[in-house]
């Protein structure tokens, strides 16, 4: 079913008879050309491209609980690509691309609103830096714009710029960057997937992998064993506990990330706004809520919660920018579990073992990079060789010294 | 206007009238009432207007869980939106506004959107607006931003203060109602230290809306001699206006104390919320249970609200929602709510309900049957009653009271991941297994819905949560009713039923969700909305379970429940932020100059929470350039001072001192002799560049090692990483000397002639040559350290003294000086004398440098084990096509060289694929006459005078450059030496 | 004699005093402080210094009221000394004469500002201050807390309404301004 | 959190920085054969269990002191609070 404005008015005319399932619940079939393992937005996409982009036949998406139930389904729905190393840049350039003609693809309103995202400057020294950024964008051919605190002040009149500790002195934009809403993003993947054949199978949980003579056979899961050619592993937070059954150690480790969201207020934030000396960011969502976030809790965690001293961190560094805020109220905080590698860059690779691939370590950056994740991992899937906007992500580059550290911080994922 | 509806009795003031506003009108109210009680007695029903539909909203709770009564209160900058009107404690000069309409609160011309209703269905937008593309930001999303959110914010800054707390307890209990009134007793006479919170300015819970009696008093009024007992405790903190909004790991909860919200304006210099962060032992939940409504056509006109409200109304705020009320119930409440009423002398039109063994009564009608429609634009005025047989019956009412059971305030059991479980006998869910660490849940939250139940669970609940031996004591005679319910969520056949009241959440909608595949409670919610709300679901969820549970041929546990979220109940983000705001974000590091500094008119800039003069203007100046000139010219030409204290310093003491720096270091310390000083590289242990800076040896045993100003606090704990973790029998003892010592660094040929002046011994060249440090006096006999080290390049020095004593250092060494015109210099001046002398900074330490791409190869001794050595070696971090450190110079002096440009080959195209490297640091050079810049370039050691483009698109530059040693200035090193 | 005149952490001569109803806030300057940490091996050796000087040995999370030392523990094997400053000016020479290789004693006395916090309204100030279990503290209690993002020492002296803050000198501004409004807040 | 210190007691857990696993005290040999994979694995490769796990916190605005928690990753709850100098000689570290 094509999904337009003349049909809903059709069907408000008619009772709304003939609205049908979004996705089938089939049964699993005994064996797959591939099985993505991880119902989420980047399973959901690899799927979606592999039968569209890549016309693969018989492939299912297995599903530990209901689709997009994770990060997807409890992001800050951003969509940027303001990166600034060669390895990244021009994936989550590609990502944004595919993000601007995505709801046309696949016939779903995931209301990507291009309103822009723009990080706060406070010193000479962050400055340097963001230019340095800024060209890094330009020069692959994405959008950049330094903007001027009057610039600045102009779209955020309440913004603090008089009484603020740390000076506001200018910002980086992207005009093209934006949100998105984050549950229809995995919804529009699963009935575009589900409509070009996909199985998408949810409550079958992997359990184990079926390894012979170094080759994947397929997947143990709570319905039975499903034989496959290719298995491609895409859970984020779950990656080292789905992948040390296949006997991998992986570089990463899984850390709560908080998000919260405010009562619905009538509009007041344009578009995106990154505090560059706390920990804030914050957008208003098309219902009108503040969806805002700031740092991981700091240690590992599977808990999909938090605890108090980062929501505590989180509001001060917002009341410290905009302090007309003092008087919405947060409504609800939840956590995600993020798969924060060691040098805050994901992995999309072959594994050593044959069949067998993974695409992960998304740390806190993975809902923007959902279509260009799910087309480059069905690309690898599909011909065993990488995306040329993903070369770099490859697992061998900590032992080769090729690490891809945006931040700069090290082997320790926490504080990329 | 006068109060209509007010009825005789309850627990308001009436000495004390209180004036206040809703939408312009003016009314009255008492001290006592909320504002939703004081607007029903003024005979007010319609208070909103609902998210989606703009349908018409009253009130439908009287507590906090009201999804529809909000709204904004106060004006000006103490403008709050979506304030429950049924939580806003009534207060002299109140002023209130309705929200969410276009045109007046009557005439909403978006109710256009109620009769578009039918197009405008659960998920519509994921279907549509998709064509044009460009149309969703240009016209679509336009239109759906304007109608989104509920109230506004005033967008000025909030003027009010927060405060922030800490309190530990052995027992915490939240809600004081019977439950936790007798759990409190009982533990505060028990000794305990017991804080009981309360989100209700009147403590007792339902004990104050109900008639019920114990013992031989009212409910109220035991509850009142129970708090005062409890008052009279030490032990027992009493807190109401409290909401406790979270339970953390290991016994920590997230309360707000509403300090100022009862008051016209919180009292001056006083908070208006505290956030209150509570370490307890256990807690006790006691929080309650909320009744839910049930589904029926058009069950959502003002006027239409829950029994249990009627009754608070009623009997707590002597308020009856109308002149006549009607009852629709599935259990024996609904009677229990038409008997307070009918004894008041409300009206009962009838009460309507499901059981065929509904109980009868002599003082009103009882009809069984159900509710299938109703009447009244703006407000209720009949409902429709289809009767056993078929017939359907027509009541006058104005109010009509749903009684559909009650549900468990299982929230805060369910912060951690508990799952509740599914009670049959009370149609509800009921606490898990799985608790929050030493949570107990007594009373209604834990399905015991009499009042004597809740008694005996509160005094059980704290018996067990203290360990306390022997039986329970005697408790007071209450009502102990059975439960008598037959569970019904929805009338059969009715489709614009709301289940949500505020976002407009109907059967239909779940209906519609079902049958397109978003089965999942999960995705029920996200696909329909309902229970995102401002009352996360409190009143709606379980209608939308039961029916999805229908639906899909399962019982309501199979379908289970959305995940329970702190907070409890929305929470002002000022409160959270509390008092770091403003100036007070984070706390400021001051230097031991910066009085002097700012008498002598300096530029702050910040530094990792430092405020450092960044220059110092003077009268004629009129950019920052002149002044960072003359600084830098003055420095090489005479001498020049500046506060260096924020560089992190570490006392190393120990027999194995020298050994443990060799081990934090790339390069050898063993050998240092004692006097001498040496830079030092750390890395991190994946061998890239960490921190860099000085170690000086001050004896055999003791060194005194620098790092720079924003890593002092990581680098210490590097070193006790591996003081403690890596070498624990290492005999190295390490503290922070950061703020023991103020730190001046004298630089300029004559530093030496002002030193000279200061210091008790002889410093000449051969006596304290280059590097040197040592313990000296100066003026006379004051303790001090000096080091002969220099970031300018010019010969120099660091002089240290016991903090305190920093300012006056710093005006002896400005009066001794001023013979060779001594000049101040900021942080600007310093970092243009370090790109002259091409030093690296933390421009170029960025995390992502190696000692090789820094010019330090050579340095990483492979002679012993040092963090970061071995991982140094990788291949990818060597060989062909590594960044190493260069200098930049414009080819025409004019140009500007901007750091954050990047380097391209003179010819070649300009685009990432053919990116050299990038300039890193960049200043205009007083000394040269031109720009310089310092960066990294590919293998850029060969490539020594190649000419180069450095552009920078985002700032429209793009210049030709010669590549050049980043070492502008003195590259020999002699002037240092002198 | 050196003509070097110091300063207090909030700049001028004299200490500062701020006065509320229920709470009076002090700046102490006269302290002199040095730490002491216990050499590898040498842990018996200065365990019998400190008794010497103190009295005792501060336990964790204690301090020895002594006069004129007094000293608190600070971490494992290493414990803050202080005594009045105009006795003791040099206080970290005369520790090391003291404990010699059995040590390593650091001077301390210009890295801390010091408050002290008197008055009945004291348990109610520290708890908008910190998370120290105030009301379960007694006397001779000292931990090391964060108020308003500082690392700070608390200390609780005899007198039951009186506790001592030592805080990074830097921010004694910050410190101040936090002990300031908390005392409105309360008092 | 509350990190009950093995010296101080129950202490905030936002007093302290979290660092990692604890397997971060043993630190290959530089001089073994295989010193270059051991240390990539050391640095790099990490068991991320979800259920027990020791790992290292300091205790920043405390006592200084670096400590091996052993904590449920799925639960949060604690069982063991060690002093890590204690942990790293027990598991044959010196100097």
């Amino acid at each position: 079913m094509r999904y337009s404005g003349l049909k809903v008015i059709k069907e408000a005319l008619t009772g709304h008879k003939e609205w049908t399932p979004a996705w089938r619940d089939p049964e699993p079939q005994s064996e797959y050309d591939v099985i993505v393992i991880g119902g989420g937005g980047h399973g959901l996409a690899t799927a979606y491209y592999l039968a569209k982009e890549y016309e693969q036949k018989r492939i299912a998406v297995l599903e530990k609980g209901w689709i997009g139930g994770g990060n997807v389904g409890r992001n800050t729905t951003i969509i940027r690509s303001n990166y600034l190393l060669d390895g990244n840049e021009p994936f989550y350039e590609f990502s944004l691309k595919l993000w601007e003609g995505l709801e046309q693809d696949f016939n779903y309103n995931a209301m990507v609103s291009q309103r822009g995202i723009l990080n706060l400057i406070h010193s000479d020294a962050q400055r340097d830096a963001f230019i340095r950024r800024g060209n890094a964008m330009l020069l692959n051919g994405a959008d950049a714009e330094m903007l001027t605190t009057a610039q600045i002040k102009a779209r955020y009149p309440f913004l603090n710029t008089e009484d603020a500790r740390f000076p506001i002195k200018g910002g980086l934009a992207q005009h093209r960057g934006g949100t998105v809403r984050h549950d229809a993003v995995a919804w529009g993947y699963a009935r575009g997937a589900d409509s070009r054949g996909v199985d998408i199978i949810q409550n079958c949980e992997v359990t184990g992998f079926r390894i012979e003579n170094g080759k994947c056979l397929g997947v143990e899961t709570s319905r039975g064993f499903i034989g496959a050619k290719k298995v491609g592993c895409a859970v984020a937070g779950s990656s080292s506990r789905l992948m040390s059954k296949a006997e991998m150690r992986l570089p990463m480790e899984s850390h709560v990330l908080q998000a919260f969201v405010s009562e619905g207020l009538k509009p007041v934030l344009p578009g995106v706004v990154t505090f560059g000396a706390g920990h804030f960011y914050v957008s208003q969502s098309d219902k009108g809520g503040l969806v805002f976030g700031g740092d991981l809790d700091g240690y590992n965690s599977y808990a999909q919660r938090g605890n108090l001293p980062t929501v505590e961190d989180v509001c001060e560094g917002g009341m410290a920018i905009f302090p007309a805020f003092g008087r919405a109220r947060l409504l609800r905080m939840w956590g995600g579990i993020m798969d924060m590698s060691m040098d805050g860059s994901p992995i999309i690779d072959r594994t050593h073992i044959d069949g067998l691939y993974f695409n992960g370590g998304w740390c806190y950056g993975g809902f923007k990079a959902t279509p260009a994740s799910g087309f480059c991992f069905a690309h690898l899937l599909a011909n065993d060789v990488p995306h040329p906007t993903a070369t770099a992500y490859r697992f061998d580059r900590f032992e080769k010294g090729l690490m891809i550290d945006e931040k700069g911080m090290g082997n320790q994922p926490n504080l990329h | 206007m006068t109060q209509v509806n007010r009825l005789a009795g309850g627990q308001i003031d009436r000495t004390k009238t209180c004036n206040f506003t809703f939408d312009g009108n003016p009314y009255a109210g008492h001290s006592g009432d909320t504002l939703a009680s004081a607007l029903l007695a003024n005979g007010v029903r319609l208070m909103g207007r609902s998210f989606k539909y703009h349908r018409p909203r009253g009130v439908l709770t009287a507590g906090s869980e009201e999804p529809n009564a909000l709204v904004e209160l106060r004006g000006g900058a103490r403008q709050e939106p979506n304030t429950r009107a049924t939580t806003i404690e009534l207060y002299d000069g109140l002023l209130a506004k309705s929200q969410n309409h276009m045109g007046s609160l009557r005439f909403d011309l978006l109710a256009i959107n109620d009769r578009l209703s039918n197009f405008l269905t659960a998920g519509f937008y994921y279907k549509t607006f998709m064509w044009p593309a460009a149309f969703w930001e240009k016209l679509y999303e336009p239109i759906i931003r304007k109608a989104a959110g509920l109230g506004s914010l005033s967008l000025k800054d909030d003027p009010d203060v927060y405060d922030k707390g800490f309190l530990h307890c052995d027992l915490l209990i939240i809600g004081a109602g019977p439950a936790g009134l007798m759990a409190a007793l009982i533990a505060g006479r028990a000794g305990a230290d017991v804080i009981i919170a309360d989100e209700d300015f009147a403590l007792g819970g339902r004990l104050n809306s109900e008639t019920l009696s114990i013992a031989d008093q009212s409910g109220a009024d035991w509850a009142a001699a129970t708090i005062a007992e409890l008052s009279s405790l030490p032990n027992v903190r009493i807190m109401p206006r409290t909401t406790v909004i979270g339970a953390f790991d290991h016994g920590i909860y997230g309360a707000v104390e509403r300090v100022g919200d009862h008051l016209h304006t919180p009292d001056a210099n006083k908070p208006r919320q505290v956030l209150w962060r509570i370490y307890t032992q256990k807690t006790i939940l006691a929080a309650g249970a909320i009744e839910r409504p049930i589904a029926f056509e058009n069950n959502d006109r003002p006027g239409i609200m829950l029994g249990s409200a009627l009754r608070t109304y009623a009997n707590r705020f002597a308020v009856a929602a109308d002149k006549r009320v009607a009852i629709f119930t599935n259990n024996n409440d609904g009677h229990r709510t038409a008997a307070d009423l009918h004894a008041k002398g409300v009206k009962i039109s009838a009460v309507v309900d499901v059981r065929p063994d509904a109980p009868r009564s002599m003082d009103y009608e009882v009809l069984q049957g159900e509710v299938v429609d109703t009447k009244g634009r703006l407000g209720l005025t009949f409902a429709e009653v289809k009767l056993a047989d078929g017939s359907i019956r027509t009541l006058e009412c104005g109010a009509l009271g749903m009684s559909g059971g009650w549900n468990p305030n299982v929230h805060m059991t369910c912060h951690q991941r508990g799952r509740p479980v599914w009670n049959d006998g009370i149609a509800a869910f009921v606490p898990g297994a799985d608790l929050p660490t030493g949570m107990i849940v007594a009373g209604a939250a834990n399905g015991d819905m009499s009042t004597a139940g809740a008694l005996k669970g509160g005094a059980t609940a704290a018996k067990l949560a203290l360990g306390l031996k022997g039986r329970l004591p005697k408790l007071p005679k209450a009502e102990d009713a059975p439960i008598n319910l037959k569970p019904f969520w929805y009338v059969k056949g009715c489709s614009r039923a709301w289940l949500d009241q505020q976002n407009d959440v109907t059967v239909k909608d779940v209906k519609l969700s079902h049958q397109e595949g978003f089965r999942s409670v999960e995705h029920l919610k996200r696909y329909t909305t309902l229970g995102m709300a401002t009352d996360q679901g409190k009143t709606s969820n379980m209608g939308g379970l039961a029916i999805m549970a229908e639906l899909a041929g399962k019982a309501i546990p199979e379908v289970g429940t959305t995940i329970f979220r702190p907070p409890y109940t929305p929470t002002a983000i000022g409160a959270l932020g509390g008092r770091h705001r403003g100036q007070e974000f984070h706390p400021k590091r001051l230097t031991p100059s910066h009085k002097w500094a700012e008498e002598h008119g300096a530029v702050f800039v910040e530094v990792g929470n430092w405020l450092r003069a960044q220059w110092f203007p003077r009268e004629g100046e009129t950019t920052w350039r002149e002044s960072v000139d003359r600084e830098v010219l003055a420095t090489r030409k005479s001498v020049g001072v500046c506060d260096v204290t924020t560089l992190g310093k570490v006392d190393v003491q120990g027999t194995d001192a020298a050994d443990f720096l060799n081990k934090i270091y790339c390069n050898g310390f063993a050998k240092l002799a004692v006097g001498k000083t040496r830079y030092g590289l750390m890395l991190r242990e994946d061998g890239i560049a960490m921190d860099d800076g000085t170690a000086a040896r001050l004896a055999e045993d003791h060194f005194v090692v620098t790092t720079t100003t924003a890593n002092a606090l990581p680098v210490y704990r590097h070193m006790e990483f591996v003081r403690q973790c890596l070498f624990p029998d290492i005999d190295v003892q390490l503290i922070s000397t950061t703020e023991a010592w103020a730190q001046y660094a004298v630089a300029g040929p004559n530093s030496r002639n002002l030193l000279s002046a200061i210091v008790d011994q002889v410093i000449s060249n051969e006596a304290f040559p280059f590097m040197a440090c040592a313990n000296i006096t100066i003026c006379g006999g004051l303790r001090a350290r000096l080091f002969r080290i220099s970031f300018s390049g010019e010969l120099a020095y660091e002089i240290a003294v016991p903090t305190e004593y920093g300012d006056a250092l710093m005006r002896k060494i400005m009066e001794v000086g001023a013979q060779y015109d001594v000049t101040p210099y900021g942080t600007e001046a310093l970092g243009v004398m370090r790109i002259e002398k091409g030093h690296a900074a933390g421009n170029e330490l960025n995390g992502t440098t190696t000692a090789l791409n820094l010019g330090m190869a050579r340095m990483v001794s492979k002679k012993k084990d040092s963090i970061g050595s071995t991982l140094s070696e990788r291949d990818g971090l060597n060989g062909d096509g590594q960044l190493s450190q260069v200098g930049i110079k414009p080819v025409d002096p004019n140009d500007p060289v901007p750091a954050g440009a990047h380097l391209m080959d003179a010819d070649g195209p300009v685009d990432a694929a053919h990116d050299q490297g990038y300039a890193t640091s960049a200043c205009y050079s007083p000394h040269l006459g031109h720009a310089i810049a310092i960066g990294f370039l590919k293998n850029g050691t060969d490539r020594m005078g190649e000419r180069m483009r450095l552009v920078s698109p985002l700032t429209g530059v793009d210049v030709q450059v010669e590549i050049t040693s980043a070492h502008f200035i003195d590259p020999e090193g002699e002037r240092l030496r002198a | 004699m050196h003509d070097l005149q110091p300063v207090t952490a909030l700049g001028g001569a004299d200490p500062h005093i701020d006065t509320f109803d229920h709470i009076t806030i002090t700046g102490n300057n006269g302290l002199a402080l040095a730490s002491v940490a216990a050499r590898m091996g040498h842990e018996k050796a200065c365990h019998t210094a400190l008794k010497k000087l103190l009295g005792t040995v501060p336990a964790p999370g204690k301090a020895v009221l002594h006069d004129p030392e007094a000293g608190f523990w600070m971490g494992p094997d290493q414990w803050m000394i202080g005594a009045p400053r105009e006795t003791h000016e040099l206080l970290a020479d005369a520790l090391k004469n003291k404990f010699g290789d059995a040590a390593s004693v650091t001077e301390q006395s210009g890295a801390w500002v010091c408050f002290d916090v008197i008055g009945p309204a004291m348990p109610d100030l520290c708890e908008r201050l910190c998370a120290v279990p105030i009301r379960r503290m007694v006397a001779g209690d000292a931990q090391r807390t964060m108020i308003h993002q500082l690392g700070c020492f608390v200390i609780r002296r005899d007198n039951p309404e009186h506790i001592r803050i030592l805080g990074p000198r830097a921010s004694a501004g910050s410190l101040h301004h936090a002990l300031i409004t908390a005392a409105h807040s309360v008092g | 959190m509350i990190i009950d210190h093995p010296l101080l007691g129950p202490r905030d857990a936002s007093e302290f920085t979290y660092m990692g696993d604890a397997k971060l005290i043993d630190r290959p040999d530089w001089q073994s054969q295989t010193a270059a994979q051991e240390f990539y694995e050391y640095g790099y490769l990490r068991d991320n269990p979800a259920g027990w796990h020791e790992e290292l916190w300091f205790h920043e605005a405390g006592d200084r002191s670096w400590l091996v928690v052993t904590r449920n990753t799925v639960t949060h709850d604690i069982s063991k609070v060690e002093l890590a100098r204690d942990v790293a000689r027990a598991r044959g570290r010196s100097k």
